[in-house]
């Protein structure tokens, strides 16, 4: 592989530095002990031992973004009749994440699909998604509840990043995948990697081994429809739930989200701002008629849609990364993958879940 | 929030119905001098004062919060102002520990025959607030 | 819909004129605020629009007028919320955001040559209106028409004139219901369901197209079903709370399909593979 | 406490009730998850130690049916407001409390351990954990990494039971300095807490664990910050915003929050939720001398008042 590359661990502070000569960058920080992606700025505490506690989606799907902005004017000859001018922003800054993992990488492929490969794709998304360069950091071991090897995912995984850096005890080997990568590696002013991929491809499949088979061999699960259709099963599994959001908001794969405006007296904005199917007002309607009222119907649907209906309408694929995020920030340690693993018994696939 | 002339600053004032509201207006039919700064509010009375009302304005661009009910024992509805006396109180006391000082805002009881001590309060009060400067610095005070 | 166009920023439409068609229910018919748009803007029977009022929200319509007749797009609205709720505050001038045309459309070319019965109850008879019309002004594309149409009370019927116009016609049956007596009223008595089973039409070459409050969606599919109408010649318009309207935001789904794109018109058979839904 | 014991207690409970809540193994070593036992054969998941950190009397308000429910000490306290504010039926509630000596944080355990998954925990008698890792063995004192709330515990055994597991166990804490960390931080100057509590709030994400975690949050599906025209708060994500929830959930816990931390606890940011709560809660016991979820009888402050306030004096310009 002729695109490869190596820094060592003095230069590696440079190399950050360098990157956010040429664009915002994003890395993760250490705030109390919490991981969370910030503007990298030279006090900012940066640290790459683990995964953020909630992935990079914020860079390229805002919590909240503003779609547009409407003012009022009073029309002078008739001041009943009143004007709205309409003003869209979309021009969005050359943009890089620096130490997301790959599973959060694979999360802004599922986005891809509804949000730009459809005949009325979104602009704000696809804006930001085409400016930003994703380097992408394997996992040096893997967090609790992670279970990215049983859904096609893996700790060195390249699907869905630019450049995969793999931390080696000397410093970083870096492989280039896409042309946007091979692109940062030529101007990083790296070193010829060679020497040392093999430590790295060591170090790989060595973390790769220690990441838990939670629930499926092949990585492509297969729910028994009857066993999903089963209301019993889902009330008994998820009674514990307190239906909250924090699974929806962590996850690298959700990209549900909410519009509204907000307006102060003659102007205002019409925003985008995440959203979950957890949350009782998803789906509420003005009547007041709910057609998922309750948590296991609306967990049901999260399950649904990550194994049945989203692979149903894009070929297979499989809208969970596997991350874990979901099971180790959840209230009451609600386990997807044990839901999942569960699920399965019925197919008989080849499956060790719990 | 409508420009404010860089001298006056935002101050809200939640005034009962029955009793402050009423203070306030001999005053000002009294013809009695008082500062410009302060934007009042009519509410049923003090009880229906919420405190998160209190923390809404001061958050998103008050500098002082005033509220005012009927004396104890005179209130139209008879416990509104005790319920609003606690629940004050409470409040009172957690804005410092937001780092808010709690001289911004205050609560006192103004019957409608009062005017005298409605000016008094209202100029004492704007007085404070003008020591204190503003709580939001420009950028800060759009919402 | 063009593909690079921003799908979420409206156009912005003026109300031209409001119908009060019941106590709760006004009829807003609207035009492009660039002509050239009004000219060039096409759409099919069914499918439905964004209307926004710049700073409270955006709602769901059905476009209730046929593309038949242009000269401007008309939407039904009942009061029960924020948006609907503004949207009754409106005047003629006013203007409103429109994003359209979404969503699918009914079927209309497997239709000709067919018996049609149209069930409609309250404010459903709105996503009915713009099919019957259309097909009234193909008409002789389409078999007889039945229309059965159902309210709470005579004032609750929308699109008085209408049925005035369908009543008159020789081509159209119409039967009109209301739930209970009411004075002045002189036509049938009772829900819309009971009214099906005695008037008993036979599926035989007829497709049916209902649309109304859920409890009334779900007894006259139980009486269709008992009159054998078969699962492929029942379609309806399903209503969601929706956000988006392109098929992205996620909470309209049913399964793997969004109401906003893949709908809002659904065969009964489609219906089926969404277990829990009827 | 003997596990057998438990679980036989909850096998007799289980006869008379639909359902018996209580704690199972989580999905790694160090996390235990609620477990809902319908049939006896449930009841050998059943499992107690300092891993079972949730408060599970929140469940009781949105199960209408009749339930038998594990409690330590903290979580009693729940159960004592619901009485209070007549928040559940208490005959429709078995109570079986455990007395509690300590349980781990899962977050400070994690902090230790640099994050690793946690292949096994095992707990010595003599206060000691020793948390096993893919690189190796940790031993730690439970007190060390164990949630602040038990640092000023005065009520390591339930304050209400219909069953205890246990003989019942005094509180060590001295009741004074249960408000110290609270106090201590008031007396920062008022533009070190505004940065403080700036800096913390800057992190939140909104997902609302903390109200829906929380077990006095009983109106989670109508809560001020989602509904309401004019809306509270808008969804824009600034830091206002997010202020005003924080107040929301705060204030409509005056007088009320039992201080279970399960708003601290849950919040996948590390944001010191709770603090807000906790400065509340001293001011109603300087104000009114009152403690949330301690005695059944008692009246919430913010829901009574009495003519004349003993510490309330008028406040002078």
């Amino acid at each position: 592989m002729a695109d490869t590359g190596f820094i060592p661990k003095e230069k590696w502070g440079a190399f950050i530095e360098g990157l956010s000569a040429k664009a915002q960058v994003w890395v993760p920080c250490l705030e109390e002990d919490i991981v969370i992606f910030r503007p990298y700025s030279k006090e900012r505490v940066i640290c790459f031992d683990r995964p953020a506690n909630t992935p990079p989606k914020g860079v390229i799907f805002p919590q909240s973004d503003t779609l547009f902005s409407f003012a009022f004017t009073k029309d002078p000859e008739n001041p009943q009749k009143v004007m709205v001018e309409l003003e869209e922003k979309l021009d969005f800054p050359k943009t890089i994440i620096i130490g997301s993992r790959p599973c959060d990488a694979k999360g802004f492929l599922i986005y891809d699909r509804p949000y730009t490969q459809t005949d009325t794709p979104d602009p704000y998304y696809k804006g930001r998604r085409e400016q930003t360069t994703i380097i992408t950091m394997s996992c040096q071991s893997p967090s609790p509840g992670c279970f990215c090897t049983a859904v096609g995912g893996g700790p060195a995984d390249k699907v869905g990043s630019d450049i995969l850096i793999t931390e080696v005890n000397t410093g970083y080997f870096i492989e280039a995948i896409t042309e946007k990568g091979k692109e940062i590696l030529q101007q990083s002013g790296a070193e010829n990697g060679s020497s040392h991929e093999a430590e790295a491809r060591k170090k790989q499949e060595e973390v790769h081994s220690r990441v838990q088979d939670r629930f499926c061999a092949d990585g492509k699960p297969k729910i028994s429809r009857d066993l999903f259709e089963n209301d019993d099963f889902w009330q008994e599994e998820l009674a514990k739930c307190v239906s909250c959001g924090a699974c929806t908001y962590l996850c690298p794969t959700c990209y549900c989200f909410n519009i509204t405006d907000e307006k102060t007296f003659e102007k205002g904005e019409r925003i985008r701002s995440w959203d979950g199917c957890m949350y009782t007002h998803f789906t509420l309607e003005a009547s007041g008629h709910n057609p998922r009222p309750t948590k296991y119907q609306r967990f049901k649907n999260r399950v649904g849609h990550k194994f049945i209906f989203y692979p149903e309408k894009y070929d297979g694929v499989i809208a969970c990364c596997g991350c874990g995020r979901c099971i180790r920030y959840c209230p009451m340690s609600v386990d997807i993958s044990e839901v999942v693993s569960k699920l399965q018994k019925q197919t008989g696939s080849a499956s060790n879940g719990k | 929030m409508s420009e404010v002339d860089p001298k006056e600053l935002r101050i809200v004032g939640f005034l009962c119905n029955w009793c402050s509201y009423g203070g306030a207006d001999t005053a000002g039919v009294s013809r009695f001098k008082q500062p410009t700064d302060l934007r009042i509010i009519r509410v049923p009375c003090s009880g229906r004062v919420d405190p998160l009302f209190i923390i809404k304005a001061l958050i998103n661009g008050a500098d002082g919060v005033l509220v005012s009910g009927c004396h104890p024992r005179d209130c139209h509805y008879s416990d509104g102002n005790f319920y609003a006396r606690r629940r004050l109180e409470m409040l009172k006391r957690l804005l410092p520990f937001l780092g808010i000082d709690d001289k911004r805002f205050h609560y006192t009881w103004i019957s409608a025959s009062e005017g005298q001590r409605w000016q008094k309060t209202v100029t004492d009060f704007t007085s404070q607030i003008h020591r204190l400067g503003p709580l939001h610095s420009g950028k800060e005070a759009q919402p | 819909m063009a593909s690079n166009k921003n799908p979420y920023l409206p156009e912005l439409v003026t109300i031209t004129n409001i119908i009060e068609e019941t106590p709760n229910i006004k009829s807003f018919q609207v035009v492009f605020n660039d002509p050239e748009r009004m000219k060039t803007f096409t759409f099919e029977p069914g499918q439905v629009g964004q209307l926004s009022v710049f700073g409270v929200g955006e709602s769901t319509f059905v476009i209730n007028s046929p593309p038949t007749r242009m000269e401007y797009l008309q939407f039904s609205v009942m009061r029960a919320g924020e948006v609907t709720g503004a949207l009754h505050e409106l005047f003629p001038g006013d203007q409103m955001g429109l994003r359209a045309p979404l969503g699918n459309w009914f079927p209309y070319d497997t239709m000709k040559g067919k018996k049609i019965l149209f069930i409609g109850g309250g404010i459903g008879l709105a996503p009915l209106r713009t099919l019957i019309l259309y097909m009234l002004d193909n008409r002789g594309d389409y078999k007889d028409i039945t229309i059965i149409y159902g309210a709470r009370t005579p004032p609750d019927l929308c699109y008085k004139e209408d049925l005035k116009d369908w009543e008159s016609r020789s081509d159209v049956n119409l039967i009109l219901t209301v739930d209970a007596e009411y004075p002045g009223w002189d036509k049938r008595i009772g829900f819309v369901p009971t009214v099906l089973n005695e008037v008993a039409p036979s599926p035989e070459d007829t497709i049916a197209i209902t649309c109304g409050p859920p409890i009334m969606i779900k007894f006259v599919l139980q009486n269709l079903a008992k009159l054998n109408f078969k699962d492929e010649d029942i379609i309806t318009t399903l209503e969601a709370r929706m956000k988006c309207g392109i098929g992205i935001c996620g909470r309209c789904n049913l399964g793997s399909k969004y109401i906003c794109k893949d709908g809002p018109v659904f065969s009964l058979a489609q219906l089926r593979d969404f277990p829990g839904v009827i | 406490m003997s596990l057998d014991k438990l679980k036989q207690i909850i096998t007799d409970v289980l006869k008379d009730v639909d359902v018996v809540i209580g704690y199972k193994q989580g999905f790694d070593a160090l996390h235990a998850t609620p477990c809902f036992v319908t049939k006896p054969e449930q009841v050998d998941e059943i499992i107690w130690s300092p891993l079972c950190v949730q408060n599970l009397a929140g469940y009781l308000t949105s199960l209408k049916k009749k339930v038998g429910i594990v409690v330590k000490g903290c979580d009693s306290r729940t159960i004592v407001q619901y009485m209070q504010e007549g928040l559940i039926d208490r005959n429709k509630v078995v109570v079986i409390g455990i007395p509690c000596t300590g349980i781990l944080s899962v977050k400070k355990v994690l902090e230790k351990v640099k994050h690793e998954p946690v292949e096994e925990v095992t707990f010595g008698n003599d206060g000691t954990v020793i948390v096993k890792t893919p690189s190796g063995d940790t031993k730690m004192a439970l007190s060390e990494v164990a949630p602040d709330k038990c640092e000023t515990c005065l009520y390591p055994t339930p304050v209400v039971y219909d069953h205890l597991a246990d003989e019942p166990i005094a509180s060590t804490k001295d009741p004074q300095n249960v408000f110290k960390d609270v106090e201590e931080f008031n007396k920062k100057s008022l533009e070190e807490k505004k940065k403080y509590w700036e800096k913390e709030f800057d992190r939140c994400i909104r997902c609302y664990a903390c109200r829906n975690a929380c077990p006095m949050c009983v109106c989670q599906d109508s809560c001020i910050a989602e509904t309401r025209d004019p809306h509270w708060i808008s969804q824009r994500s600034n830091l206002t915003e997010k202020m005003m929830f924080h107040m929301i959930h705060a204030l409509h816990l005056a007088g009320r929050c039992v201080e279970c931390g399960e708003c601290e606890r849950v919040c996948p940011m590390g944001i010191p939720v709770n603090k807000l709560k906790k400065k509340i809660n001293s001011d109603m016991k300087a104000l009114f001398g009152y403690e949330p979820g301690v005695k059944p009888e008692d009246k919430p402050p913010m829901l009574t008042f009495s003519v004349e306030e003993k510490n309330i004096e008028e406040h002078k310009l």
